[in-house]
């Protein structure tokens, strides 16, 4: 009901913001519609309207003006609106993700089969283009929303003891700006896409099509559902920490949500900065990027990059903090050398923000700059070093239980070894002059992110599953789904370093005939790759609606939100957590339990 | 204008009127220094100075931003 | 202790030995058709040659511990409580800084460095993108080609850029190894010397292609490259000039 | 009434549930801030890329000086504003938010002339980075300006009168320093450089 009262009031905003635009703009004389400016006017209208009518107004922004907000409901229904509850939220981000993972996923199909053979076969190359560059604005969003939306909202206030984060309503708002990114994106792609990829560059995108005016607001719009994200995480950890949480005890996927929230809330203003240069461009005559009038195109590069290589981090650092996490549960040992890990993640944040340019050796940007983005990425390796030693000490002489969010967690290891490594060659500008824009970068970036951070999720997934949902997920198809996804993965990207090297450049409909074999095997070992996700979503579905009732702690994990049931009460928790040690004190002689559940004291009643 | 309360108020309130009127006489320095001089380098390096000093003024003495991490004071 | 990390060594060397014969096994370079792509590949191998080791460490780590330590039931014990203190972490953050900073000087800076040190050319092109198209100005003969002419052994400097109201592409040769943008109001340049006899006809590292997303037809946006020994050049500036 | 705790140096700080909120929501109004400031900033800097230091010999200097005085002078009102509230005494504090609001709106107008009277356009190298910074910033004025206004409306019942009850005003008042203090860079990027 919610949703279709959104709706409307999305229609009614935005007709409302045409038409003022509109009758202002026949009383110049000029047409009514103008679909650039049109949209952009109308769209903040139709958000409002969205929001408003999702439950924004009812359980909040009518207290504004001397209202009383409502209560939200209970059951079921309250996953289909406005709710607050931070356990609701991530169900909402995980649902909503994993469901654009799999669009995108199905729009990755339809390129390779594109890019089976040479010439055009699925698509003209305008579809391909808009495809491709829908797969590619897609799979980022899911990279970087689904991690900190899912898992940091439902895990990270039940670790440190909150009874929720620290702002549930912005919260709830940040959840609910996700699905008009969704529709807008959609909406693009019936009008014809954009054929720009996820980067956006000018000048093509203030010269294409309106659907790039579609892409611009929806990733506005998604840029704010992460800075607020970011911001909520931030000041939850800093602030709802229960007593005898000292930073010290914080578990590892807390630190990895922490370091990625910093950067998701600072540099994420990259991205937004330079689409709306491009908006003003298109609607507002201006020449950031007109050569003509003084504007630069590589100005955009530097803005975009700015955010878009610590985009990087946000998706990863959190992915870090929960391979980091599983490794050691499942592995009962502490996790090794926890404070060089913390430091390790502080120390990417803090070089995040002064690496961009090397996505830009081939840009044309000034030669001095060079050396200095060269040495300050290749930097970057050390403390991700870090991240290494902690994951293989933790396995060490473990007790590995092999479980699916086991052989996930083992497999990013190997997956992001390859993805750090191929990383160095893009880094290093004798090579990366070659290698730029090619099948290599293709394939070294899914290495980090695909395997790397989706991997993760995976890990995160099925190891939080019996928490989330209350049911056990189906071992079997799981590991089917693992062993199909790691071996289709590996297929697929390995050939693509080779193709890439050869001279096959990247966001192509169309390849000269000598890369014909390449691209037919791996095409095949993509919809291997492909096949596995049908595995993945029935075990989701079919554990979910019947799968066995989970007990409070299958893994007889030693973190706070195995210690209450499955799912967790109302408000987290029945009593008041007290917290003795360090989260990871497997096998340690005389260490006090990490955490317990003590009886409700006046200050939580 | 409406009397104000407490001895306390008044401190706090004298307080701004000083932070402002520094505002002020730095917001005049930099325009005459603008129209008068000529070398860029030196001009954007004391506009930088003088832009830093005000900032640093509004938000330490009307953002309260050490409250951030000394608490609320208690009355 | 001690015959878990005598194991894991050999499985270094190992696997070492295996990455190191796989990329050698796989010849990813294309045709090198320059000075400046044997330069490239150089540097490339240099960097396999030193990840190798540091990919054999990690993954023999991994899979002797899956093999060794591996329980498909729960695990009816705890491990050994390992936290990761003194000199382990030391002496990696030591070798991983070491490496690192041996990537950034050699082939990092050093190469970046000569790529940078000989400016000098015997032969300027001119080089346009437009959407979806290049061309190819000779400004010595002034005349446009759609087609790239190389004299063999002569430094080349190519003079990219694109129009004002263009859109960014990107020149690129694979068999040269290097590219720059064409970005529209700025013209870039780059510096070949081809030592390869080479026709994109019946090779296609032999071609310009736009290595930028441009639009449409992104993917067609190829011109032929052709490197020629000098007097077959010399003929063919002739032929084009006189037309 | 409120609980309170005596920190090393014999300060007193508030440890109540209310200060305890007022201190979460104060981090993430800050938080927020310095994420709109890095917008704000990657603009400025762009200024500096596309135009370098060079601007329109058609600017109004005059109105330039005029309006940045004025936005400073509401600034030091809303500060009088906050004051006032936190130490209980509404009726000036409320007085203090309509002059703010007043000189906001007046700020806006003197935007909205200078666009009028340019004479130069958005297409220039200048004119974008002049256009589209103060457009920028003129929206935050306009936001600004409604919050201070739905604070006046909602403070006649004395509801947001001393200490932690203030907060809402103070979170106004600090949104305003914002603007202002954005204003502090952009007002010299903007009209005095050469």
């Amino acid at each position: 009901m919610a949703i279709i009262l959104g709706f409307v009031l999305a229609v009614v905003g935005f007709t409302l913001g045409t038409g003022v635009l509109g009758g202002i703009r026949v009383s110049m004389g000029l047409e009514y519609w103008s679909t650039d400016l049109s949209w952009t006017i109308g769209y903040p209208f139709a958000l409002l309207g969205w929001l408003a009518g999702v439950g924004g107004w009812k359980y909040w922004a009518t207290e504004w003006f001397g209202g009383t907000a409502a209560q939200t409901p209970k059951g079921v229904k309250r996953y289909f609106e406005w709710n607050m509850d931070h356990k609701v939220i991530g169900v909402q981000y995980g649902v909503t993700f994993v469901a654009l993972l799999l669009l995108s996923g199905l729009a990755a199909m339809g390129i390779r089969y594109e890019l089976m053979q040479p010439g055009m076969q699925l698509f003209t190359q305008d579809q391909y283009n808009a495809v491709m560059s829908f797969h590619g604005i897609g799979m980022v969003a899911v990279a970087v929303a689904i991690m900190l939306g899912a898992f940091g909202n439902y895990v990270v206030p039940i670790m440190i003891g909150a009874h929720d984060m620290a702002f549930p309503r912005v919260n709830a708002l940040s959840y609910w700006l996700v699905p008009p990114v969704a529709i807008m994106l959609v909406i693009a792609v019936i009008m014809g896409g954009w054929d720009t990829g996820w980067t956006a560059y000018p000048p093509l995108s203030v010269l294409n099509k309106s659907g790039q005016v579609l892409f611009n607001l929806a990733v506005i719009t998604f840029g704010l559902v992460s800075i607020l994200g970011g911001i909520n995480f931030i000041v939850t950890i800093v602030y709802e920490r229960a007593p005898g949480m000292t930073w010290g005890r914080l578990p590892i996927f807390v630190w990895g949500a922490f370091a990625g929230s910093l950067i998701a809330f600072f540099f994420t203003q990259g991205f937004a900065a330079g689409l709306i240069m491009i908006l003003l461009d298109r609607v507002a005559n201006t020449s950031f990027f007109h050569a003509a009038e003084g504007g630069s195109p590589i100005l955009y590069e530097h803005v975009f990059w700015f955010y878009s290589h610590p985009a990087v981090y946000v998706m990863v650092l959190p992915a870090f903090g929960a391979v980091l996490e599983v490794l050691s549960h499942m592995s009962r040992k502490p996790l090794y050398a926890y404070k060089w890990v913390v430091g390790a993640m502080l120390g990417i944040v803090a070089l995040s923000g002064v690496v961009w340019a090397h996505h830009m050796f081939t840009s044309g940007m000034e030669d001095y700059l060079h050396a200095p983005f060269l040495v300050l990425t290749e930097m970057i390796s050390i403390p991700t070093g870090i991240i290494f030693l902690a994951a293989i000490g933790t396995i060490w002489a473990g007790r590995l239980w092999m479980r699916t969010p086991m052989l996930f967690a083992l497999a990013f290891i190997f997956n992001f070894t390859v993805g750090g490594l191929t990383g160095i060659y893009l880094a290093d500008v004798p090579t990366d002059i070659h290698l730029h824009d090619t099948y290599f970068v293709v394939a070294h970036f899914h290495y980090t992110i695909m395997g790397g951070e989706i991997f993760a999720l995976f890990a995160a997934l099925y190891y939080w599953f019996p928490k989330m949902t209350g049911r056990e997920f189906n071992e079997t198809l799981g590991k089917i789904h693992f062993w199909l996804m790691f071996i289709g993965f590996q297929l697929v990207f390995i050939p693509m370093f080779q193709v890439g090297v050869k001279g096959m450049n990247r966001r192509v409909a169309d390849y000269p005939d000598a890369y014909a074999d390449f691209n037919r095997f791996i095409s095949i070992s993509g919809f291997v790759l492909g096949s596995s996700f049908i595995f993945f979503t029935a075990n989701m579905i079919l554990s979910w609606v019947k799968g066995r009732r989970a007990a409070a702690n299958p893994w007889h994990a030693t973190t706070l939100e195995w210690q209450v049931s499955s799912p967790p009460p109302e408000h987290n928790f029945e009593g008041t957590p007290v917290i003795e040690s360090g989260p990871y004190e497997y096998g340690v002689p005389g260490a006090p339990k990490h955490a317990h559940i003590g009886p409700a004291s006046a200050e939580h009643a | 204008m409406s009397t104000l309360n407490s001895a306390a108020e008044q401190v706090a309130q004298r307080r701004g009127l000083m932070v402002f009127l520094a505002l002020a006489v730095l917001t005049v320095i930099e325009y005459i220094v603008a129209v008068s001089l000529d070398s860029v380098p030196v001009l954007v390096a004391l506009l930088a100075v003088a832009a830093g000093a005000k900032c640093w003024a509004i938000t330490v003495y009307f953002m309260h931003v050490s409250k951030l991490w000394r608490g609320e004071e208690a009355h | 202790m001690s015959r878990h990390v005598m194991i894991v060594g050999v499985l270094w060397v190992f696997f070492t030995a295996l990455a190191l014969a796989g990329a050698a096994a796989m010849n990813p370079f294309p045709t090198v058709g320059a000075e400046e792509a044997e330069f490239s590949d150089h540097a490339f191998r240099i960097m396999t040659f030193m990840g190798a080791p540091v990919f054999g460490f990690v993954i023999a780590a991994l899979v002797y511990n899956i093999a060794r330590f591996r329980s498909s039931g729960q695990p009816s014990e705890d491990g050994p409580p390992f936290k990761g203190g003194g000199m382990i972490p030391r002496a990696w953050l030591g070798v991983t800084t070491a490496l690192a900073v041996v990537v950034m000087i050699y082939p990092g800076l050093t190469g970046l460095a000569e790529m940078r040190s000989d400016r000098s050319y015997d032969l300027e092109v001119n080089v346009t993108g437009y959407r979806w198209s290049w061309s190819a100005q000779y400004p010595d003969g002034e005349f446009t080609s759609n087609e790239i002419v190389l004299p063999k052994d002569q430094r080349v400097r190519f003079n990219v850029t694109a129009p004002a109201g263009d859109v960014l592409h990107s020149f690129w040769v694979p068999a040269f190894r290097l590219k720059i943008d064409a970005v529209p109001g700025q013209t870039n340049y780059l510096w070949i010397t081809p030592t390869e006899l080479g026709d994109g006809a019946n090779d296609a590292a032999f071609r310009v292609q736009c290595a930028e997303l441009c639009g449409l037809n992104h993917a067609g946006m190829r011109m032929n490259v052709r490197v020629v020994e000098p007097d077959e050049f010399e003929a063919w500036v002739a032929e084009k000039a006189g037309n | 009434m409120a609980a309170t705790a005596t920190l090393p140096h014999g300060r007193e700080v508030d440890s109540s549930h209310a200060a305890r909120r007022v201190r979460i929501n104060r981090l993430g109004l800050w938080l927020f801030l310095a994420s709109d400031g890095a917008l704000f900033a990657l603009f400025a800097a762009s200024r500096f890329y596309i135009a370098g230091t060079a601007i329109s010999p058609h600017l109004n200097q005059l109105l330039g000086l005029g309006i940045t005085s004025l936005l400073l002078l509401s600034s030091f009102t809303a500060y009088r504003a906050e004051t006032a509230f936190t130490h209980g005494n509404t009726s000036h504090g409320r007085m203090m938010l309509l002059a703010t609001v007043l000189m906001g709106l007046m700020f806006f107008g003197g935007v909205v002339y200078e666009w009028s009277i340019a004479e130069f356009s958005p297409s220039e190298a200048y004119g974008t980075a002049f256009f589209s910074m103060t457009g920028m910033h003129a929206f935050h004025v306009v936001t600004g300006v409604f919050f201070l206004l739905l604070m006046w409306a909602r403070s006649g019942d004395g509801k947001f009168t001393g200490g932690t009850n203030a907060w809402p005003i103070a979170a106004a008042v600090i949104y305003w320093h914002f603007v202002d203090v954005v204003w502090v860079f952009f007002y010299p990027t903007l009209y005095l450089l050469k």
